[in-house]
């Protein structure tokens, strides 16, 4: 039986990967980063994932506007880095894991959440910054990742975006998934993109640190309520582009300590009771830092006890 | 329409809806084209021959000429699509942003250096933040602006 | 206020097409099944729709397997005739509504439908044959459809493909879609596809007269009920094409009878109040005849009371 | 995969899941070029040399090339898909549908005339209907057949 064992958050900002491919790292300005990512690629080291489920969303390159599918899920057996108009970043092509996520594919949509499949398709910055960041530059001679990854695309471009409960949903409904695939694998889950940003208009470079931290705060330790919180409210307080935090609430929803039932809309006087959490997380690291190009840069990661 | 857009009162900013994007279908299409080396060449070689291949409006093509992200965004670009713009011009993303505020490259830089914008004051029109209208542009341009109407 | 008013049913078979194309419809092995369209030619000019919201499957077309959607809606301001390898349909262009198109998916994706946006796609016979079958061929004079339609495709190609509960639900959601836009149109809603019929194998040529017509009767009476069989009834019974019926459910579930609240799984032993309906539907015309080259055809037309 | 699979026991009949869909990817997409009519024109002038052109295995191309609909079904094929051949040869779905029960069109034919082929005996491997696999080819060539081997 195959076990999700950790979730992993990142920022995917792509002046991030620039960095890195143009050999800027030790510069100061991006010293502190890389730094908050040190932790991070020792622990996977240490806990090398036989699978990673990369929930991340595409900028306008797979997918035009030709069709914007809310949620795709790659089945191919691999994946291009993408020329996202500078040329495609000097990273190896991703292997994917055709088994698992076709059947991954099968069990969500059976409870009802409606995947796009997806057999061809390039893979931008916001996947390969989060695989540079925790892995680093392989080396030229074993030029690959050290695992197969599966993309998860969810649409945060064109309004309106899945809801912060729909991404926690989906989030049990893949950990149920992985639990009945039949191999022993070791499964990540990746949540990528956030924090607070904007990169349009005259409200460009909004920072919102206190929201940011309050996002980590709860994401850990209240995340069914972070997925109430709606839209207008990351848009107002985090940026335009800060909705991209509601991917990490697929993550965050496959974990142990979520209560797999369904997060229904609950009237408001409805009196809920918390179950005691038999299956704590635990957090392993937490990094927060400003800026990274126009954008606030967070990390944690959170694994199962 | 009349699904409620609650999100038309943050300044400074544009949520890209359905509207939106069949406003700026073309213009969006048009800058996708620019992920092919080949088509970044043509571009390059003879801009407004390019353009007049894509079915966009004559204002959507100037805003493009003059690189007003600010005017494409209004005319149904999104800044993922207009990236690709950028990325041919051999702009990063932080130039490109910048250049929505009326900042120098320096100015903003030096702004998210020190933390990038405060919410203060932006969370909804009619505030008194950097972002609101009757502060645009922002930095020594809108200073000298700000000055030459005074 | 736009508002359904109908729900039209009909197989798409693509020998009608043909049939229509070559000018066959007079022969003796055509006349029946195009006898049994005469009242709905007939229905439909004295209840002329300003838009159609088209259920329909795509049969590799638009779609391959680069990209397979569950839920597709077209979004563009017009669709072309696909060459599904005989040539395109000798019909006009489809003309689609964006704006109607844009809210009913931004009103059912923030319900929780992951809906696929589609601004580029041409239609096949899944959606020009029902168009052809009740206008019939538009004078060469003037060359158009009556009306814009609105594309909506489903996935019943690759499994699994969405659950009859799932699609039951989404017609609610449509219907709510439908009710809140703030134009003064008549709406309908048409289910395509099926009934019994199998394309492929040892089995080709099933047809079972018993099955499509208790489909009709619950349909019509046990929406609900219908909503939840399970996929291998309608396999094993049916066809392995005759799992395009589960469409029928889309635009089963926006019709004015329906409970709008959404169907969940019930615990067998939960006692459930059926309220009194307060809109019953109206049965308006009712057909069946076997065969249209490998299909049973069918055909149903329900009017809001 | 473990998610139960309870499509297996119908007899004469392949679902198309993503187990099928992947053994056929390249077969399936081969299809769908047979769309545009310049590429019908090049496969109809060279079948092999245009078959050569994909990655299918030479399994999935014995099978295109002998028309052999079962075949490429078993080989991850999809009817959808495969009518697109059908097409490109002038066949109707009719005359594809039925060359896979082995019946001549005239068979066939009448078999729909007559209501199509009964569920009866035909829900479950291991009855006794007309669809099952001891009754394969069915129609006159399947009497032949039964009478050589007899
Ligand atoms: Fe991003
Ligand atoms: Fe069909």
């Amino acid at each position: 039986m195959a076990k999700i064992t950790a979730s992993v958050y990142t920022s995917h900002v792509p002046a991030i990967g620039a960095a890195l491919d143009l050999g800027k790292s030790n510069e100061p300005y991006w010293q502190p980063v890389f730094k908050g990512y040190e932790f991070g690629k020792q622990w996977i080291k240490e806990n090398p994932p036989d699978v990673i489920f990369l929930v991340y969303n595409d900028h306008a390159t797979a997918f035009s506007l030709d069709m914007i599918p809310t949620f795709a899920i790659g089945t191919a057996a691999e994946f291009q880095p993408a020329d996202e108009g500078w040329g495609p970043r000097p990273v190896p092509t991703v292997i994917g894991h055709p088994e698992l996520a076709a059947h991954i594919a099968q069990s969500v949509i059976q409870d009802d959440f409606d995947l796009t499949i997806v057999n061809k398709m390039d893979v931008d910055h916001g996947l390969t910054v989060p695989l540079s960041l925790m892995f680093g530059q392989p080396p030229a001679d074993d030029f690959r990742w050290p695992c197969p990854v599966i993309p998860f695309a969810v649409n945060v471009v064109q309004y309106p975006v899945p809801s912060g409960k729909r991404c926690f949903n989906l989030g049990k409904a893949i950990r149920k998934a992985v639990e009945s695939f039949d191999q022993p694998l070791n499964v990540q889950i990746w949540g990528t993109g956030g924090m607070s940003h904007q990169l349009q208009g005259p409200r460009a470079g909004l920072i919102n640190k206190e929201f940011d931290n309050a996002f980590l705060d709860r994401l850990i330790a209240d995340p069914e309520g972070q997925a109430s919180v709606p839209h207008i409210d990351y848009v107002r307080e985090a940026g335009s582009e800060g909705i991209e935090l509601v991917m990490w609430l697929i993550a965050r929803g496959a974990m142990d300590d979520i209560d797999p039932a369904p997060l229904v809309a609950v009237a408001p006087d409805a009196t809920k009771s918390v179950p005691a959490n038999a299956h704590p997380v635990s957090v392993k690291h937490r990094f927060y830092h400003v800026p990274a190009s126009n954008t606030a840069v967070g990390h944690l990661i959170l694994e199962n006890t | 329409m009349s699904l409620q857009k609650n999100y038309l009162d943050v300044p400074g900013t544009t949520i890209f809806d359905a509207e939106q994007s069949r406003k700026g279908y073309h213009l969006n299409q048009f800058c996708m084209s620019l992920m092919k080396a080949e088509n970044r060449e043509r571009f390059k070689a003879d801009e407004r021959a390019y353009l007049d291949e894509w079915a966009m409006t004559e204002e959507q093509k100037q805003a493009v000429l003059a690189r007003d992200l600010n005017r494409c965004i209004a005319l149904g670009g999104n800044i993922y699509f207009l990236a690709k713009i950028g990325a041919t011009d051999g702009k990063s993303f932080q130039q490109m942003a910048g250049s929505m505020t009326g900042m120098t490259e320096e100015e903003y830089r030096d702004m998210m250096i020190h933390g990038g914008r405060s919410v203060e004051g932006n969370r909804v029109v009619g505030e008194d933040g950097d972002a609101q209208a009757q502060h645009q542009p922002q930095g020594k341009a809108g200073h000298s602006a700000q000055k030459a109407s005074a």
